[in-house]
């Protein structure tokens, strides 16, 4: 009996350790989501990835003859990931910086980008105002508008409010639903989502740049990349790019 | 060159920064969670029946969720019932609330290994239910849960490294945010894995003077 | 009320099959936990002095760093280091099993010694090698005696599994968080997720006691 | 020999019935005790010789039955009227139960200065006299590990005597003990038992019990079958099972002093 269970246990653990290589061993690319981040991506209903960029991504890989798998990751250890080849391409409304450019190739912009500040339905409270009188702001750690608000806002020190880390956009609106914080920085899109969803607004832009979202590859794979590129202008210019627009709401 | 230079304006800074918060985080909630986790011990073995359930169910909810499950719900849960914690306040109510009712399991053991007879002796001398608690049955459970408490002691400064999911920036989280701005994660965790080796170290070394200055002869034949 | 409970009848059938994943999680690194326990056990009990003081200071590391930084570092630390890939699954099941064994050496290591050592005598005394002392006479003992260590363990290892959310790995805690995302209903989903690890614990315990109570041996200790 | 008008009676037990479950372990148990006198409990293992003393100082709560200290009834639901009580009846324990973590002074010390609120250094006089009264002169700052089981009793002995006790409960004081160790504590129950100490004991050691004893009880099953004086009990005993039970105890421990 003890020996049996012992083998059972020592069987499950080499199981275990083999599952994973498995996944990468296919010829399969694998695309690292932020599903957290909707409309751009996220898990549906049933625990599929969906989402703007998911579905696009999809009609890429079709047009050009490869296939593609959507990993949940983990959002500020994407592009590391992504280096360290535990996926193949970053489709999920990634800003593309200076910074991300040393370390990835982008393709070509998909989507413009606008940051807005999101705070409470009922709050009269400006732009301005919000960043300040010591108020605080939250943003999703190791976002491009973390790291700008920092650079720009806070570190010049002409504003006065301060900044908290959160894993994930919805969860620094949860807590100016909360009212803990007077106001979160984010993406405009999933900003537009969490109006639908809870009682905040979008207040306005801050200063912050617009950026555009573009996919990542790692440099080496160019060969990835033309493909993506290519599909990526095909599908822009195919209606059902609008439509796409439409269904998650962008625009 | 380029890259000690790095360690030394950015890194470091940063790092000590959040092992500040870290410390303020461990040492409330270790000195709460293990006051309240002598209570709960206490009311365990003590209690009324009805205390008995109560506080049994309160160790096998706060034993049975996940730490980080618990950080969430005290932080975006409690706003639901209008309550709002700020993120250092809602780190040390979660550590101190779990980890009291581990702290209470190790209690109630120490409580329960003494023997029947040292209550007989004191009950027959005279002392008051109160008083033969804090001085007979007190001193020798104590002696008997420090292990067990110093172990979770041990656990608790490893997992104040949960705190940053819940926006409160301390060691992890700070390692975690340079590693994500500068990509450079094997060197900082790195780093940060060193930092909280010596801290449990240093913890371990403490809890075992602690335990020597009390050692009784005879009295550490115990198992736990 | 009916709010919370339509969002956790959604989530449900999703976060059950996350529960799978963190049962792969958890009986991967126990039984990861168990193999190299028993080694670090043996070697700490039997070993000569190097292997001691070794083993020890594997022992000392892995009860000493916080599991959230060790999955960092195994994950992305090791393919910098020496270009080993390993998916966010499996680095969560190494690293728990790593942390696991150094826990699983200290319960097994107090069973062997709760021992009579008239045990190993009486086996030295037929002739068996210490090696087959050790594994036929010692070993079955101790491990029996270490089941209720081991059930604790067990219940400790599943709710840290839930840090591996951090990485990414889709067990039940980071779905709870995705479709919070989705549906901005934090707390039902947080607290669903909590109760699946609490109904976990209890199966898992409770499996564990029945394996004690099937393994007893009559008159026993215990 | 005082005359009988004079006696005092110290200690009255009237009915005590305790039962465990259905079982009734002491049926309508009484006695009286005078000041000055010593009562033995003899009997076989089991026959609630134990739970008797026990209920006399309320460690077991009697199911029914009164108690007297002094002509004043205790009151044990009453806590402070309990407690009071308690520091004026001393008990020794068949397994000593010296608090583990306290020197043998600490073990002395500790009632004194919890319960009787004395001060220090009163507390700590009062516990070196005891320790040397009961011959551990050289041994106050070992702790209970450290000392042999006779030692250990004697420790308790003192432990109980610091509290000036009206009466003292013995509980098999020396079955915990091999049988080198025995004479130790009984000099010291003799000694005191020569000061004029009231007390109440139950023990197999028949012999030393005779020649200590003013009245012997024997109890069976939960009840005191016969009582009387020691040669009047153990040589010509009423009841046969009084007498086959001294029969076999006086064969067996007869030497033994």
């Amino acid at each position: 009996m003890a020996k049996r269970i012992l083998l059972f246990l020592v069987i499950s653990a080499a199981m275990a350790l083999t599952i994973g290589p498995a996944f990468s061993q296919d010829k399969v690319y694998v695309n690292g989501i932020d599903a957290n981040f909707p409309p751009f991506a996220f898990v549906d209903k049933n625990g599929n990835p969906d989402g703007f960029d998911v579905k696009a991504l999809d009609w890429i890989a079709k047009d050009q003859g490869f296939k593609v798998k959507h990993q949940p990751m983990d959002w500020d250890g994407i592009i590391p990931s992504l280096n360290a080849k535990k996926i193949d391409m970053i489709a999920s409304g990634m800003s593309i910086t200076d910074k991300r450019r040393e370390q990835v190739n982008f393709s070509i912009p998909y989507y413009k980008i606008t940051q807005v500040l999101v705070a409470l339905k009922d709050s009269k409270l400006t732009v301005d105002q919000l960043l300040d009188q010591g108020n605080k702001v939250g943003v999703q750690r190791g976002t491009t508008e973390a790291k700008w608000i920092e650079e720009n806002l806070i570190k010049k020190g002409k504003k006065n409010f301060s900044l908290l880390y959160y894993d994930s956009a919805p969860l620094a609106v949860e807590d100016v639903v909360n009212g803990r914080i007077a106001a979160a920085a984010m993406d405009d899109a999933p900003a537009k989502d969490a109006v639908k969803k809870k009682p905040v607004r979008i207040v306005g832009t801050f200063g912050m740049p617009d950026e555009d979202f573009g996919y990542a590859v790692r440099k080496a794979d160019t060969e990835l990349l033309d493909k993506i590129n290519t599909g990526l202008k095909k599908l822009m210019a195919c209606p059902y790019w609008q439509e796409l627009k439409v269904k998650y709401e962008l625009d | 060159m380029e890259e000690l230079l790095f360690i030394r304006q950015d890194v470091l800074p940063a790092l000590l920064r959040g092992l500040r918060i870290s410390l303020m985080l461990i040492i409330p909630s270790g000195l709460c969670g293990f006051a309240l986790g002598v209570f709960v011990g206490a009311l365990r073995v003590y209690g009324s029946p009805w205390v008995k359930r109560l506080t049994n169910g309160y160790v096998i909810i706060f034993r049975g969720f996940p730490l980080v499950v618990q950080l969430f719900i005290w932080y975006f849960g409690l706003p639901h019932i209008g309550i709002y914690l700020t993120p250092f306040l809602a780190s040390v109510l979660g550590f101190t609330l779990c980890s009291a009712a581990y702290h209470s399991e190790y209690v109630r053991g120490a409580f329960q290994s003494i023997k029947g007879g040292q209550r007989l002796a004191a009950q027959a001398l005279g002392f008051t239910k109160l008083e033969m608690i804090r001085t007979i049955i007190l001193p020798q459970a104590f002696r008997r849960a420090v292990p067990g408490c110093g172990n979770e002691l041990i656990y608790l400064i490893k997992y104040s490294s949960l705190a940053y999911m819940i926006t409160c920036i301390e060691l992890t989280g700070e390692g975690k945010v340079i590693a994500s701005e500068t990509f450079k994660y094997t060197e900082i965790f790195f780093m940060v894995g060193l930092i909280y080796l010596l801290l449990t170290s240093l913890a371990t070394l403490s809890l075992r003077r602690i335990e020597d200055k009390l050692r009784i002869p005879g009295f550490d034949n115990y198992n736990p | 009320m009916l709010e919370y409970l339509t969002a956790i009848g959604d989530a449900l059938p999703y976060l059950l099959q996350g529960s799978l994943v963190t049962i792969a999680l958890v009986v991967g690194a126990m039984a990861l936990g168990l193999v190299i326990g028993i080694l670090l056990a043996v070697g700490l009990v039997y070993g000569p002095p190097y292997i001691r003081a070794l083993f020890s200071m594997y022992v000392w590391f892995f009860r000493g760093v916080p599991l959230l930084v060790l999955l960092f570092l195994f994950y992305f630390g090791l393919f910098t280091l020496v270009g080993i890939n390993i998916s966010a699954f499996t680095a969560a099941v190494i690293v728990l099993g790593l942390i696991s064994s150094a826990y699983q050496s200290q319960i097994f290591r107090g069973g062997i010694l709760s021992l009579p050592e008239g045990q190993l005598k009486a086996a030295r005394a037929l002739g068996m090698s210490d090696g087959k002392a050790i594994c036929s006479i010692v070993l079955p003992q101790a491990l029996r005696l270490s089941i209720p260590g081991w059930s604790n363990e067990y219940s400790i290892v599943l709710k840290d599994s839930a840090i591996a959310y951090a990485l990414g790995v889709a067990e039940v805690m980071a779905r709870a968080h995705f479709v919070a995302s989705r549906t901005y209903q934090h707390l039902p989903l947080y607290f669903t997720a909590g109760v699946i690890f609490l109904i976990l614990t209890y199966m898992g315990t409770k499996a564990l006691r029945v394996l004690e109570e099937r393994l007893r041996i009559p008159g026993y200790m215990r | 020999m005082r005359a009988m008008g004079e006696q005092k009676e110290v200690l009255k037990v009237e009915k005590v019935t305790k039962k465990y479950a259905s079982k009734e372990v002491v049926k309508e148990a009484s006695l009286a005790v005078n000041e000055g006198e010593i009562k033995v409990l003899i009997g076989p293992s089991g026959g609630g010789k134990s739970t008797l003393l026990q209920c006399i100082n309320f460690l077991v709560t009697p199911d029914k039955g009164r108690i007297w200290l002094e002509g004043k009834e205790v009151l044990h639901s009453q806590k402070k009227n309990l407690y009071e009580y308690r520091q004026k009846v001393g008990m020794i324990f068949q397994d000593f139960n010296l608090f583990d973590h306290l020197t043998a002074l600490g073990n002395v010390e500790i009632a004194l200065l919890k319960v009787r609120k004395m001060t220090k250094k009163d507390a700590r006089d009062r516990a070196v006299a005891e320790l040397e009264r009961v011959g551990l002169r050289d041994h106050i700052r070992k702790y209970p590990a450290q000392l042999s089981g006779g030692q250990k009793q004697r420790v308790s002995i003192a432990r109980a005597l610091a509290m000036d006790p009206k009466v003292m409960l013995l509980d098999e004081p020396t079955s915990a003990l091999d049988p080198e160790l025995i004479t130790e504590v009984h000099a010291v129950i003799k000694a005191l038992g020569a000061e004029g100490m009231t007390m109440v004991m139950a023990t197999h050691q028949i012999g030393f019990a005779s020649h200590l004893a003013d009245e012997m009880l024997f109890m069976e099953d939960g009840i005191i079958v016969e009582t009387g004086a020691p040669a009047k009990l153990l040589l010509q005993a009423e009841y046969a099972r009084t007498r086959e039970f001294c029969a076999k105890l006086t064969g067996r421990y007869g030497e033994t002093r």
